[in-house]
């Protein structure tokens, strides 16, 4: 049923028709009116059985569900920005172990300085952690993402991250399409675990290994995810076909093809992009929008056949690497090395600042015109950096 | 595309008002999106919140900077805050304030008292809805009140149903003069 | 005087005891004990923590008859009981981080109580490192919030599985690798450290006790209570290291012995904050007894005698003794 | 399941780990000798016994006494337990009551009816015991059990020999040694009394038998020259205490004087102070610690208010009146005469200054030596003249009830042996186990249970028996107190102890029902040094 909700709100409810059995939670904005939303319907039993449990720690929050995932149990959690590296260690180690978690990340950049707003600095930092990363363009799919994370993490025995913009998304009243119990029973089946905890069927998870076998174990690890790039295209198409809308996938593209400048980016911006573009369509420009919705595994394949004919690629991102630029304008070149596209790499939005159509339509300019260079920070204002600062 | 920005304070409810506002604008059928500037401004320190309606699916997701009508909750704000700025000429703006204003763009509404005459205490949301909605007809009176009474318990709903009814007669009748 | 035969002499104390009804006999002594942690595994010659971790969790599957998940943090228990491919655990066990086995543990009870299983019971365990430092604050969460874990602390008092280091259960004096026996102060300095069970204690819990390997009838006693009890129980158990503290492999049980009788460690009960049991010292010895045999204070006897920091260590039984009322 | 790579194991996989190859010392389970099976004359299992008292099993208890001594309810009152003096238990807190078990189990089976069987067939050879004292029962005793015809010539009108003519009743009631006697009797042993043989060549000879051992005892009182004037009445103790029985007892008057330092001297006195005699003074050459009585017996004696005159020898006796000598102990500890006199009024003086034995029986016999009074036996109890054995008081050695039942014993090994053409072998002794071997930790504190004793009031006026003994609980008690010295006594600590599970308890389990599990033993020593007994023992891997 459409409504006009918040953002968290509506992850909360879709997650809670997901039927989570154990929820662990630490609050930090902009996380926080997703898991009061989930205490509440714990509280008022919408959503028996599950335990929710107010953890002392983020990283309590993903132990607990670790521990609870091993027990058989779907186990969910959310974080953002210092929670998220606070969880780091058990990050690693639920992949690790190969533990069906699922988490919503509601982006936040990372301090220092302490900044509560919005970029893609936390999730990016954990691309490398062996989990899954999908990330959402609009409330709707940050909602739609979550049915589809538990079938996939489930399916392969691997964590789920779902990224959504914080405060753009968590805290924005928009309608969506709630997803109903009924049609999330049909499409989620119960959670059958790889391996599980039960004194029935005793089994010792969790071993040392060494040399002999490291490489093997991350290996196994590494094609393992790889196998997602079979199954997240098909969970979505099945999603599609279940619930009537389209969401998620590796990928979506607008308007490329013909198009010899495509914009790449991931979340909350596309939209704004995409009426810049539809503007830069009109004054005649052939340009067009890919917007990336699953970075970890990176569908290295679908990004090069969907930028493969433009002749520049403008990479719009939340986040980068200090020391060497942008992260996901890396994996771009990687995706067409060997092509003659010239890849603009344009880091935008880093602690909250506004990504605006003008400030787009600008940067955009330069790119037709390729007068960008490899590394771009939008609106940089050096006026504000006192003198020899730099 | 309309785009509305509201002006207030920590604790008087901006957030919620543009919640109202988009929730009203949905049910009459139109797409909304109302989102607040997200901060970490304390009570009653001067914040604003945003709300856009449109007859198409909204995409875009930068801030509200040149805003088609303005609420403000606290007249005292227009001392110490540029809140006209970015303003479409012929903008409307909805003020809360017992004294009329010489600016010929403002419309006056006492939502504080009207909230404390039916709700008791001084929050002047509901009212200056009400107001909005027969200032620029863009959101009927039937969707505010319908908002109000999906978002507040059934008392507190119609108490706030009732201020913005006055409010919406205030600024209706000099249409009709 | 005739004397009562309340309790039998020979083998009074020892693990068995023809003498007693089955029912009273150690769960050691029971030739079909569950040996949850089983043979194989790598642990040092003559290891307390093997043997404490035995002990505990054999009682542990008794009392929960069988059914019995344990999480295990970090730490020589976890590197000598699963170094792939051998298993030396009978029991479902799960091993996450160093500083997270208390959380893992509230996660696998919550699991199992979302599921209804409530047949089965959760046990969590690491050393004093894992437990005391790096998991004090999974460990305190746990406890606050009332979740249904036993959890157990091997405390043999430093990081032995990083060859020895200090932790925050390391005695006053101790020598270890990071807390070297030099200069005027030699070995860890006094007035640092702190007690887990105190600490546990302060969160008014159902049940906290402290046992050691040298007194199995006792450390199974408690266990069973601890197993009889629901919500967060803590159980601190001495196991020797005969590697990080400088003493024979066959010495381990009496040196854990030595450090009640000189009331350097107190074995006591406490339930909902306050103590409720303590076990009075039988055959009182001076702490130079105790640390005599131990490399790790090899430097208060040689080159020269440190009398001084002796009768510091002593005062520290002394206060124990006084404050525990361990002897009558 | 498919389980992750690796991280995921099987429960128990461990198994595969032989950790045993880490061993350079293995454990092995020894029997040791505990220091109360050294200290027993009569060679005595204690520990063995005990071990089957502690669980009640009693009948059993007495059994493994009887494999060793026909006696146990007489032993359990006369013996001075050299056993308790060994005893282990003394560096915890006292030693075990051996002796007090002992006796409660000889009155159990007296009460009971237990009886033993002749273990042997027929060996179709007669043997000759001449003397029914402890050692001549004793020895036919074990001769029959071990299927020899046995006969017993006693010179007395009752057997017993000094058990009933040289100890008091109130230290052993007759009825108690009359039943034990008739145990033995029961096997099949023949018994003539009032059969003294003057010559035993010629007793053999005339009783067909294939070997003899003699156990006359030593029943004449040694006779000191003092000095004595007319009407001085002067007797010896032995006499004394024979007329006790039957003869009727004898006039020793209100003031009787006991000359002698041994446990004959405190009998005589405690028996005066019986018949009546208001001071019973004992005078001794020597200093207390040098007495020859046994502790036990002084204190009662002077509990029951026997006097003592210490470094006090008589130069003269005549009519109530005896001269007494202060003798001083030089450096070597001998007495050595003062001159200092001084008088004591005596009715009667009794000369306890111990016995000799009338060796006239073997005066003819080929081969038999004879040195101090006493005859010359090899280690196997022979005497110089093949087939004939003696022991007891007739030998040299400490002249006790538990001795002469141990040479007993002993001596009947030594002639079933010669009579099968054999030589008899002592079978090797273990090293006995000292107390700084065990792990006393184990053993929860028990004092020991004292005996309950007749109160000194009916002990001077009445021959009652001084000594209670304990009850079933009481000896049960007892009996645990047994630290099982260098015996596994099945407490399961090695199987508890071992980090590695590498003990294996095996079925029907009891002592030493233990197994090591090479496979995994690590070497690590915790069964042997948490083993309370000392059973346990650590030996290097051989390279």
């Amino acid at each position: 049923m459409r409504r006009q909700l918040e953002g968290s709100r509506a992850v909360a409810e879709t997650v809670a028709r997901c039927r989570p059995e154990v929820i662990a939670a630490y609050p930090i904005s902009p996380q926080t009116h997703i898991v009061e939303a989930l205490s509440q319907l714990t509280k008022t039993g919408e959503l028996e059985p599950c335990e929710f449990i107010n953890v002392e720690s983020e990283f309590a929050a993903m132990s607990v569900a670790i521990g609870a995932s091993a027990t058989g149990a779907r186990a969910y959690t959310a974080t953002a920005s210092q929670g998220l590296l606070f969880m780091v260690e058990a990050l690693y180690n639920a992949s690790g172990l190969g533990l069906p978690i699922v988490m919503t990340v509601a982006n936040r950049a990372i301090g220092a300085p302490i900044n509560i707003w919005n970029d893609h600095s936390d999730s990016m930092s954990q691309r490398d952690s062996g989990w899954i990363q999908l990330y959402a363009e609009t409330n709707q799919e940050a909602a739609d993402l979550h049915v589809q994370a538990f079938r996939l993490a489930e399916e392969l025995s691997l964590p789920v991250m779902v990224c959504m913009d914080g405060f753009i998304l968590t805290h924005a009243v928009e309608e969506v399409e709630l997803p109903t119990r009924e049609q999330v029973d049909a499409y989620l089946p119960p959670f059958v675990p790889r391996q599980v905890l039960d004194p029935d069927e005793p089994m010792t998870i969790g071993a040392m290994v060494g040399p002999e076998a490291f490489t093997e174990v991350k290996y196994l690890m590494h094609a393992k995810q790889m196998r997602a790039l079979e199954a997240i295209p098909r969970i979505a198409s099945e999603f599609e076909h279940e619930f009537g809308r389209s969401s998620g996938g590796l990928l979506r593209t607008y308007r490329t093809e013909d198009a010899d400048t495509v914009v790449l980016a991931l979340g909350s911006v596309l939209g704004t992009i995409e009426d810049v573009v539809d503007e830069l369509r009109e004054q005649g420009e052939r340009i067009g929008v890919v917007g990336l919705k699953c970075f970890r595994p990176y569908p290295l394949d679908e990004v090069r056949a969907a930028l493969g004919h433009a002749r520049r690629v403008v990479v719009i991102e939340k986040a980068f690497a200090v020391g060497v630029g942008g992260i996901v304008g890396q994996n771009v070149r990687l995706a067409l090395s060997g092509l003659p596209a010239a890849v603009y790499g344009v880091i935008a939005g880093l602690g909250g600042r506004p990504i605006t159509k003008a400030s787009l339509h600008r940067v955009l300019r330069e790119g037709i015109d390729d007068r960008l260079g490899h590394l771009t920070f939008l609106d940089l204002d050096l006026d504000r950096v006192p003198a020899g600062a730099t | 595309m309309f785009q509305v920005r509201i002006h207030g304070r920590g604790g008087q409810g901006v957030v919620t008002a543009a919640e109202l506002l988009s929730v009203a604008a949905f049910l009459d059928g139109r797409h909304a999106q109302a989102f607040p500037s997200f901060g970490s401004e304390r009570t009653g320190a001067p914040v604003v919140a945003f709300c856009r309606i449109d007859e198409r699916p909204i995409r875009l997701r930068e801030p509200i900077l040149a805003p088609d009508a303005l609420i403000v909750q606290d007249p005292t704000l227009l001392h110490h805050v540029d809140v006209f700025a970015g303003l479409v000429p012929g903008g409307y703006v909805v003020l809360n304030s017992s004294r009329a204003v010489a600016d010929p763009r403002v419309v006056t509404v006492p939502a504080t008292d009207l909230a404390r005459e039916h709700l008791g205490r001084p929050l002047p949301n509901a009212a200056l809805l009400g107001a909005f909605a027969a200032l620029c007809g863009l959101i009927t009176f039937d969707s505010v009140a319908a908002a109000i009474r999906e978002r507040f318990p059934a008392r507190l709903a119609e108490a706030n149903v009732g201020a913005a009814t006055a409010a919406f007669a205030l600024v209706e009748e000099p249409a009709h003069a | 005087m005739r004397q009562p035969i309340k309790y039998y002499q020979v083998g009074s104390f020892a693990v068995g005891n023809r003498l007693l009804d089955p029912d009273e006999r150690a769960v050691q002594a029971d030739p079909s004990r569950s040996n949850t942690l089983t043979s194989g595994h790598r642990a040092c010659q003559g290891c307390g923590e093997a043997l404490g971790a035995r002990y505990v969790l054999d009682a542990a599957m008794r009392a929960a008859e069988g059914r019995l998940i344990a999480a295990n943090a970090t730490g020589c228990l976890e590197v000598f009981t699963t170094p792939y491919p051998e298993s030396a655990w009978t029991l479902p066990w799960v091993h996450s981080l160093f500083g997270n086995a208390p959380a893992v543990a509230t996660g696998v009870a919550a699991a199992l109580k979302v599921k209804g299983r409530t047949d089965v019971r959760v046990i969590g365990q690491g050393g004093d490192g894992g437990t005391v430092d790096i998991g004090l604050g999974c460990l305190s969460g746990m406890f606050e919030r009332g979740d249904d874990v036993l959890f157990v602390c091997y405390d043999n008092e430093a990081y032995m599985n990083t060859g020895v280091q200090r932790s925050g259960a390391t005695p006053p004096a101790a020598r270890t690798a990071t807390t070297q026996a030099v200069g005027p102060e030699p070995g860890n300095v006094f007035g640092q450290g702190k007690s887990a069970p105190l600490i546990a204690m302060a969160h008014e819990i159902p049940y906290v006790a402290t046992a050691t390997i040298a007194d199995l009838r006792d450390l199974e006693a408690k266990v069973e209570r601890a197993m009889g009890l629901h919500g967060p129980r803590y159980l601190h158990v001495l196991v020797t290291c005969p590697l990080g503290w400088g003493c024979d492999a066959s010495a381990s049980i009496r040196i854990a012995r030595l450090a009640t009788q000189s009331g350097l460690f107190p074995v006591f009960e406490a339930e909902d904050g306050d103590v409720t049991d303590v076990t009075k010292i039988r055959r009182p010895v001076p702490v130079e007894d105790y640390l005599r045999p131990q490399k790790r204070f090899a430097h208060l006897f040689s080159p020269v005698r440190r009398d001084d920091v002796i009768a510091q260590v002593q005062s520290r039984a002394d206060r124990n003794i006084q404050r525990f009322g361990l002897v009558d | 399941m498919d389980k992750p790579f690796a991280i995921t194991l099987d429960v128990g996989s461990s198994l595969a780990n032989h950790t045993g190859t880490w061993r350079t010392e293995r454990p092995r389970y020894v029997h040791r000798l505990p220091p109360c099976n050294d200290g027993c004359p009569a060679g005595e299992n204690c520990q063995q016994w005990l071990y089957h008292a502690e669980s009640g099993d009693y009948e059993a208890a007495w059994r493994q006494i009887m494999a060793d001594n026909p006696l146990p309810a007489v032993m359990g009152r006369v013996c001075y337990h050299p056993c308790e003096t060994a005893c282990n238990r003394t560096h915890l807190d006292e030693a075990v009551g051996i002796n007090g078990v002992e006796r409660f189990l000889g009155d159990e089976a007296i009460r009971c009816g237990w009886t033993v069987e002749v273990d042997a067939p027929p060996s179709g050879r007669r043997v000759l015991v001449v003397g029914a004292g402890p050692s001549g029962l004793s020895a036919a005793y074990h001769l029959r059990r071990l299927g020899h015809a046995v006969t017993i010539y006693d010179a007395g009108p009752l057997a017993g020999g000094m058990m009933r003519f040289g100890i008091p009743r109130y230290r052993l009631p007759r009825d108690v040694l009359d039943a034990e006697i008739q145990r033995i009797l029961d096997l099949g042993v023949e018994l003539e009394l009032d059969r003294p043989v003057t010559d035993i060549e010629q007793a053999m000879r005339e009783g067909g038998f294939d070997a003899a051992f003699l156990a006359v005892g030593a029943h004449i009182g040694k006779r000191a020259y003092i000095p004595a004037g007319s009407a001085a009445k002067v007797l010896d103790a032995v006499s004394v205490l024979r007329s006790m029985e039957g003869e009727g007892p004898p006039q020793l008057g209100r003031r009787v004087v006991v000359y002698g330092g041994g446990n004959t001297a405190m009998d005589v006195a405690r028996t005066a102070r019986r018949l009546g005699a208001e001071e019973a003074i004992v005078v001794y050459r020597r200093t207390r610690d040098r007495m020859p009585a046994h502790d036990l017996e002084v204190e009662e004696a002077l509990e029951e208010g026997v006097l003592v005159k210490w470094l006090s020898t008589i130069k003269h006796a005549d009519g109530g009146r005896l001269v007494l000598e202060r003798m001083e102990l030089d450096e070597d500890g001998f007495p050595q005469p003062t001159g200092e006199l001084e008088e004591l009024e005596a009715d009667s003086l009794v000369l306890a200054l111990g016995q000799e034995t009338d060796l006239s029986l073997v005066a003819g016999a080929e081969g038999i030596e004879v040195t101090d009074g006493v005859v010359q036996v090899g280690e196997r109890m022979m005497t110089g003249r093949p087939g004939i054995f003696a022991g007891g008081d007739m030998v040299p050695a400490e002249r006790t009830v538990t001795v002469g039942i141990g040479h007993g014993k002993q001596a009947a090994r030594c002639v079933d042996a010669w009579l099968r053409g054999k030589e008899y072998r002592h079978p090797p002794r273990p090293g006995v186990v000292e107390f700084d071997e065990l792990n006393p930790w184990y053993y929860s504190d028990a004092p020991r249970t004292v005996r309950p004793q007749l109160e000194l009031a009916r002990r001077s006026s009445t021959f009652d028996e001084v000594v209670g003994g304990l009850d079933a609980s009481t000896a049960k008690f007892e009996a645990r107190r047994c630290l099982s010295c260098g015996n596994c006594f099945a407490c399961d600590n090695c199987f508890g102890v071992c980090p590695d599970n590498a003990v294996i308890k095996l079925d029907e389990p009891g002592p030493y029902r233990y197994e090591i599990d090479l496979d995994f033993c690590k070497g690590c020593g915790l069964c042997a040094e948490e083993c309370p007994c000392g059973a346990i023992e650590m030996e290097p891997e051989r390279i």
